[in-house]
């Protein structure tokens, strides 16, 4: 049978980085068709030559054995090719008829397509059993309501090839599942699906064949079937994964935050946090786990200074954190002053500045802890500073001068982490720390999380991987519906109890 | 040998449908009498006029007239530093033996203006639109409602301004809505007095049916029939007059205060507005004309910082 | 003062007929912004149509082919902008800002060397446009209301008038309900998802700039041959600057704009008639005063009643393939 | 962008191009003219730069240009499109008006002319309070308020010129004319050879407020602050920054400066307030800032071309009948366009052309 999709030799470069370089594989028809690689591979480079956004240097596309030349992304729809993309292609203030609509409008009225559109849309999220109301407005609807509006899209194109870039990266486990569910019924259906992940568990879960990518280059293509993770993990690094990081042994110390009868309500009074307590010590690693979206957001926002409750209160080192609403702009300044860093959950949009350079970024929120005379920024010591901090956590490039917006996103995930580790914290704020970096670079952040509580710091860890949470966590604290549903130690964790916990059930 | 001369425009340029225009047709009249060239310049800004003066100047000028009272301070400055050089300052007063400050006494020939508006007015509510709410436009309208009062105690005055910026000088849109505004409140004459503005007026004017009077220069021709008269400032007169006594060599410096009696203001009667002009109305202007040159009727000038009477 | 002072028919008459001017420029603008250009040229695109629209219509004698070459003139000028936004990535509040200070010499200049008077063209006379009488306007022209309503509301005015009224449900039509102005809103949203949906950001900027164009020509059109009847240096005063306020104002949207437009007639009517008037409490304003009624009521409830407003994300930044 | 081209042509070739471009442009327009390009050309060289008192009144110009370029930068910085200098450097002359009624007459000149000084900064900074202090509360765009209060502001000066400094008798809408005290030093006295201009110490005023920004800008902690807030309100929340707080303080900076704007002007030049006496020098700050893409280098040079082209077009209109002084604002509009608008008009055909020497 001829290959739904095969690349021939495809090169394509960005000034003098070689973002792909004579790539060459296929993937049969029906087959759900792995692409790993670390950040920076070339995958979605390859997989937007395939959608027609790029041309590629050199090479050719085959689609169902014939050559292709794919232009546009009209092109590339037009030959049945589907791609979510990491980032989410979504017109924020649109409704999701509209969205889908999208390019595929049917007539220049759009009145008269419309209602049949929206019958259409409703039909699909039957027989896919997709929960999404075509009427709403994207942004309020959940991040995994917004993926399933994009896996919609496709399907009502009647995408042949769907290409998935990181689609799992925001979603949770049980959103995870679904989203391969419905993979698993377009593979019946004899579509071909392209799923690029950093997660090797999902490689193992759900593709038929694997290729893995590094450098550009592909260097593996395998049988998922005659693999395994720890190979894949080898392919990709070019060194073996170690799974279980070394950890010092748990020696909790003082409370460095007690949090008493936190509550939050929105402007509308609905309730977003209600009657949080918690204590986190000295030299421990607390982690939150829970469905995203039940208030470990808000959470982490109040804890740092960003957002204001509206009750109760938390004890740092022993004194109330000061939220005085008059300050409320200023706070973030305050809190991490008397040493709290933060890792916010997300580093595009308010972890760093995407059009200042690398160094720029190592001393962001620092900004008055590096001067020198005069009070002005003693740029010596900041560029060393910051050529030790590239050294020391292996950011790559490692060149001071990059607009950091041009880092790839595991390695940006590196530098924010880095300059809130380099601050001495007693109280560390950590969300979703390695959401779309690649294995590699999870064991460096990981390793550095520990380090971090090995010498006394205390961490609150926000996420949502429950294999994150297993490697880190020294107790886990489950959150539902803005309210902590339980708590458990690590010895006890018990991925079905804390799911029932995350549904809500409360401590049995 | 001839004499060497220059103009200097302010802001408005020489073709601002008002005084700079003025002095623009005056000096060209002098050129194609005699033949004698001049070099015209404009200042766009109260720095440049002081440039240019001095520029001129060390061309070895040998007067200079500069228009609008904008080049007031200018003009003293400059011509302190060259007393060689015989300076006309049209509008302003500006101190030197070297100097000739020539004013006019606009308030007379609004006055005339307020006059015929006044006869001619069957609602007797006049209009008056002005360019920015400076002096020199006040004295314009004080003096029109002046006359249009020595008419009938009862005429009442509608009065707008076009604008606070130089933007105002040149929006005939709004010169022409701001007529028609006042046609629809009953007005039935207007004066305006609002650089290109004010053509936006006398069209409206002539759109409406309704009766307009011109400014500075005789505007009448540009649409007769609706045109009732134009209250001339002649600044061209000034300025033609002030070349040739220098030609003649009978130039002195001084103050000087163009009125009626001057032939510095008048109203304007040709043909074009002759059908309008009813004898009454002619009567009327010209009695009024006779008792402002004889000293009979004072018309007040507000920039001596008096009230408006009217 | 008392409320037949007011003149509110007046003020209602004069509202309608000053509107276009504002109205066809910031529903252009509309167009422009909405797929994510930003137009701060407006008043470059107002002038240049106004003068080359009168200059046309003079010479040629008809103020058809005035509006024609006024709408030629905008165009080329909103596709320069077009050009250099879409396709030159450059940055797009220089470009408006240099078109307008270009167009304001350049005016004067043409308009100077065609016809000696000063950058202000003759007077068009017959080349205007003709007020539409409404059928029966003579039968009730006296009746009270109803005359006033019928000859001077709704009839005696130029087909512009009437165009520039109808623009906004048109406006709003399109935006809302075609194809088109999907497309449109997306690019100004997130130009990367229409792209990924296969639609054509440049094609559709081009098209949004090209209808701006178009628009924004009427703008001038009215200004000089149906409001003036000769074209005069600078005579745009600001009026782009006014529809971009309005628009802003408006929050980017057709009906909002609409009300916009109508608040800047209206005071600035409103503040003709105040001109000179006592009023209770503050007695009589000064005529410098009286000028800044409509900009200080702007601010006022553009502060006091108009929640955030917000711009099409994805305006005034170049679209470019990768992130 | 597309930027594989080397430094020098970026900083040096690119520009240059798009200049010679932009005259090109003039260039027909004058032939259309009628007149003689070349020479026309010459005149305005000459006059705007070869002579030195020529080159006086371009550095003049340029300084109140720097001040207003200044004022629209710094806001730009900070994400906010001020677009009331204009009405800002007006206010600011009121208030440095003020001061010299008030002190002119009493204090000794090395005390009238800070006092000066800070009547304008403050008074241009408090026109810009109320539009600062709406977006950062009240979340009122901020180019909708600014185009209002320019409007706001001339008719205010309007009204309080009239009203209340033309003196008595006086025909000219001015103040009256300072002391002698409240006149900024001229370099015309220690470089004879600069003749009788209006050059004064306000020009290194403008070149230290320049350095200052610079180095604020891109040195100190606030200047810091400042750009995250105008690239990325969330992350300079994040960070610690109060943005409202910001937002006005920048606000009233950026008022400051369009306000010192009036110094040059007023205390430089005229010694008195006078109607319209900005004459759009606001406006042409938001060209300066745009073209010198808010850097100091960028925005001095950017004020130099300005300042050389009014002085230069000067003389030439003077030179040249067929050529109105308005064919200024044409080729400004030009060099904006060009230079600004379409700088990398012949990127790809520059970069195609070294890529084919290196081949
Ligand atoms: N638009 C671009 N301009 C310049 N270089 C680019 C561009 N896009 C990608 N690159 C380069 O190509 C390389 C491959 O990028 P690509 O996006 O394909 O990586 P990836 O495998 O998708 O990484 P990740 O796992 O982080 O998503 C990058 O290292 C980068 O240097
Ligand atoms: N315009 C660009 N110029 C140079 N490199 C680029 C450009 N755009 C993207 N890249 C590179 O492409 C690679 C992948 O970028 P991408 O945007 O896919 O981020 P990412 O690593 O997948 O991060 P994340 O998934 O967290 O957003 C990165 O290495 C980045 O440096
Ligand atoms: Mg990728
Ligand atoms: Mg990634």
């Amino acid at each position: 049978m001829q290959p739904a999709v095969e690349f021939r030799g495809i090169s394509k470069h960005f000034g003098a980085v070689k973002a792909n370089t004579d790539v060459s594989f296929a993937i049969a028809k029906g087959a759900i068709h792995g692409l790993v690689g670390e950040n920076g591979a070339g995958k979605s480079t390859l997989m937007s030559i395939l959608y027609g956004y790029y041309h590629a240097d050199g090479g050719t596309i085959l689609l169902d054995g014939r050559e292709c030349q794919i232009r546009s992304s009209q092109e590339a729809i037009r030959l049945g090719i589907g791609m979510v993309h990491q980032h989410f292609m979504l017109v924020d203030n649109m409704t999701v008829l509209d969205n889908v609509m999208l390019g595929t409008e049917g007539g220049f009225r759009l009145a008269s397509h419309r209602a049949e559109a929206e019958k259409k849309l409703r039909e699909i999220c039957d027989r896919y059993r997709l929960d999404v109301d075509p009427l709403a407005t994207i942004h309020d609807l959940s991040v995994g309501a917004q993926q399933r509006v994009e896996i919609l899209k496709q399907i009502y194109r009647s995408a042949n090839i769907l290409i998935l870039d990181e689609p799992t990266a925001v979603l949770t486990a049980q959103e995870t599942e679904s989203l391969f569910e419905i993979l698993r019924l377009f593979k019946e259906q004899g579509k071909t699906i392209i799923l690029i992940t950093h997660k090797l568990q999902e490689i193992m879960d759900i593709t038929d064949t694997v290729t893995v990518m590094r450098g550009g280059r592909v260097v593996g293509a395998v049988e998922t079937a005659q693999t395994s993770k720890e190979a894949l993990a080898n392919m990709m690094v070019g060194r073996p994964i170690e799974n279980n990081l070394p950890r010092g042994p748990y020696k909790p110390g003082a409370p460095v935050l007690e949090v008493k009868g936190l509550a939050l309500k929105d402007k509308a009074g609905v309730s977003l946090l209600e009657d949080i307590d918690f204590t986190l010590r000295a030299g421990e690693i607390v982690a939150i786990a829970g469905v995203s979206g039940n208030g470990q957001s808000e959470l982490m926002e109040i804890l740092s200074g960003m957002r204001l409750p509206t009750a109760g209160q938390a004890d740092f080192e022993g004194s109330p954190l000061p939220f005085k609403r008059h300050d409320a702009d200023g706070l973030p300044r305050v809190f991490r002053n008397l040493g709290i860093a933060h890792v916010p959950e997300d580093r595009l949009r308010d972890g760093v500045v995407k059009n200042f350079s690398v160094m720029d970024n190592t001393f962001f929120g620092y900004q008055d802890h590096v001067k020198g005379r005069w009070g002005l920024f003693d740029f010596k010591h900041i560029a060393e500073r910051c050529a030790g901090l590239l050294r020391e956590f292996d950011v790559r490039p490692p060149n001071p001068d990059l607009r950091i917006g041009l880092l790839s996103g595991g390695n940006q995930q590196k530098v924010v982490i880095a300059r809130e580790v380099l601050a001495k914290p007693k109280l560390m704020l950590v969300g979703q720390p390695t959401r779309g970096v690649d294995i590699g670079t999870i064991e460096a952040i990981h390793t550095q999380l520990l380090a971090l509580r090995d010498v006394g710091v205390a961490i609150l860890l926000v996420s949502v991987e429950l294999e994150e949470v297993r490697a880190l966590a020294d107790r886990i604290l489950v959150m539902c519906g803005g309210r902590i549903t339980g708590e458990l130690p690590i010895n006890e964790f018990d991925t079905t109890r804390i799911g029932l916990l995350m549904g809500g059930m409360h401590k049995s | 040998a001839n004499p060497k001369l220059g103009v200097v425009y302010d802001a408005g340029g020489k073709f601002d449908k008002s005084f700079n225009q003025s002095a623009f047709e005056g000096a060209s009249r002098f050129k194609k009498e005699t033949g004698i060239n001049f070099i015209e310049v404009q200042a766009s800004s109260d720095t440049q006029a002081e440039q240019v003066l001095r520029g001129l100047a060390r061309k070895k000028l040998d007067m200079i007239a500069s228009i609008g009272f904008a080049q007031t301070q200018a003009v003293q400055k400059v011509a302190k530093e060259f007393p060689n050089v015989r300076f006309v300052l049209i509008d302003g007063v500006a101190q030197g033996n070297n100097v000739n400050s020539i004013t006019f006494k606009e308030e007379e020939g609004s006055y005339l203006a307020g006059v015929a508006a006044a006869m001619a007015s069957k609602s007797k509510k006049l209009g008056f639109i002005g360019g920015i709410d400076i002096p020199l436009i006040r004295t314009f309208a004080c003096g029109y409602a002046q006359g249009a009062k020595s008419v009938d105690k009862k005429s009442e005055i509608v009065q707008n301004m076009v604008g606070t910026t130089a933007a105002a000088w040149n929006d005939p849109a709004k010169g022409g809505e701001l007529a028609r505004s006042q046609f629809e409140r009953g007005v039935d004459v207007v004066f305006a007095v609002a650089g290109g503005s004010g053509m936006g007026t006398l069209q409206m004017a002539k759109e409406k049916g309704k009766l307009a009077i011109g400014v500075d220069s005789n505007q009448n021709h540009l649409y007769p029939g609706t045109m009732l008269t134009s209250m001339v400032k002649r600044v061209d007169n000034a300025v033609y007059d002030s070349f040739m006594q220098m030609k003649n060599g009978t130039w002195k410096g001084g103050v000087t205060a163009k009125g009626l009696k001057e032939g510095g203001v008048d109203w304007a009667l040709d043909a074009n507005n002759r059908k309008l002009i009813t004898p009454e109305i002619e009567k009327r202007v010209l009695g009024a004309r006779k008792d402002i040159i004889d000293g009979k009727t004072k018309v007040i000038d507000i920039r001596s910082g008096a009230a408006c009477p009217a | 003062m008392s409320f037949e002072d007011l003149h509110l028919g007046s003020i209602v008459v004069s509202t309608v007929r000053n509107s276009p001017v504002l109205l066809f420029a910031a529903m252009a603008g509309l167009f422009a912004e909405r797929s994510g250009v930003v137009d701060i040229g407006l008043e470059g695109k107002i002038l240049a149509s106004a003068f080359v629209s009168a200059a046309v219509a003079f010479t040629t004698q008809n103020p058809w082919y005035g509006i024609l070459a006024g709408i030629g003139v905008s165009v080329v000028l909103a596709l320069l902008q077009g050009a250099i936004a879409i396709t030159q990535k450059g940055n797009q509040l220089v470009a408006g800002i240099a078109i307008n200070i270009a167009m304001s010499g350049l005016t004067f200049v043409v308009a100077q060397y065609f016809f000696q008077q000063g950058g202000r063209t003759p007077d068009l006379g017959e080349a205007r446009l003709p007020e539409i009488v409404l059928p029966g306007s003579a039968a009730v022209a006296d009746v009270p209301v109803l005359g006033w309503i019928w000859t001077q509301l709704l009839g005696g005015h130029t087909i512009l008038v009437y165009l520039a009224f109808a623009l906004v449900p048109l406006v709003h039509w399109v935006l809302y309900h075609t194809r088109f102005g999907l497309r449109l809103r997306a690019c100004g949203e997130n130009p990367h998802a229409a792209d990924a949906a296969g639609v054509s950001v440049e094609r559709t900027r081009y098209a949004a700039m090209l209808i701006a164009g178009i628009l924004c020509s009427f703008s001038g059109a009215y200004l000089a041959i149906v409001q003036s009847g000769f074209f005069l240096r600078d005579m745009s005063a600001g009026a782009g600057y006014l529809a971009l306020t309005a628009m802003v104002f408006g929050n980017w949207r057709p009906f909002y704009t609409f009300l916009g437009c109508l608040m800047f007639g209206f005071f600035g009517a409103v503040q003709i008639q105040l001109e000179g008037v006592d009023l209770p409490v503050v007695g009589r304003i000064p005529g410098a005063l009286i000028q800044m009624v409509p900009y200080v009521v702007t601010v006022i409830v553009l502060a006091g009643l108009m929640a955030k407003s917000v711009a099409p994300k994805a305006i005034g930044m170049p679209f470019v393939k990768s992130r | 962008m597309n930027n594989d081209l080397p430094r020098w042509a970026t900083a040096i070739a690119l520009p240059v191009l798009n200049l010679l471009s932009a005259l090109l442009v003039t260039a027909l327009v004058i032939h259309l003219l009628g007149e003689d390009p070349v020479e026309s050309m010459q005149i305005l060289v000459n006059s705007a730069v070869v002579n030195p008192e020529g080159l006086a009144y371009t550095l003049f110009y340029a300084s109140t240009f720097v001040f207003t370029g200044l004022a629209v930068s710094v806001a730009m910085q900070a994400g906010l499109f001020n677009i009331g200098a204009e009405g800002q450097m007006y206010l600011g002359g009121l208030g440095l008006t003020v001061a010299m009624l008030a002190f002119d007459a009493s204090l000794p000149w090395y005390l009238l002319i800070p006092v000066g000084m800070a009547g304008a900064a403050l008074f241009g900074a408090l026109w810009a309070f109320v539009p600062g202090y709406l977006q950062a509360k009240r979340g009122s765009h901020i180019v909708v308020t600014t185009i209002m209060f320019n409007f706001i502001a001339a008719s205010l000066m309007n009204f309080v010129i009239v009203k209340y400094l033309i003196p008595p008798g006086e025909q000219n809408t001015a103040s009256r004319v300072f002391a002698p005290g409240a006149e900024l030093p001229r370099l015309s006295d220690w470089l004879p050879v600069l003749g009788d201009t209006p050059l004064n110490i306000s020009f290194f005023l403008a070149i230290i407020a320049l350095a200052v920004y610079g180095v604020m800008v891109t040195r100190s902690s606030w200047g810091y602050k400042l750009r995250a807030t105008g690239l990325n309100q969330h992350a300079a929340h994040y960070a610690g920054v109060k943005i409202s707080a910001m937002i006005i303080v920048t606000m009233l900076i950026s008022g400051a400066l369009a306000g010192l704007g009036a110094v040059n002007s007023i205390m430089g030049s005229t010694h008195y307030l006078s109607l319209n006496f900005v004459g759009g020098a606001g406006f042409i700050g938001i060209a300066i800032a745009l073209m010198g893409r808010q850097h100091p280098v960028g925005i001095f040079l950017s004020a130099v071309l300005f300042g050389a082209l009014t002085q230069g077009g000067f003389d030439l209109s003077l030179e040249k009948p067929n050529i109105p002084p308005e064919m200024v604002i044409l080729i400004q509009g030009l060099i904006i366009l060009f230079c600004g608008a379409m700088e990398n008009l012949y990127a790809p055909a520059l970069a195609k052309l070294l890529k084919g020497k290196q081949a």
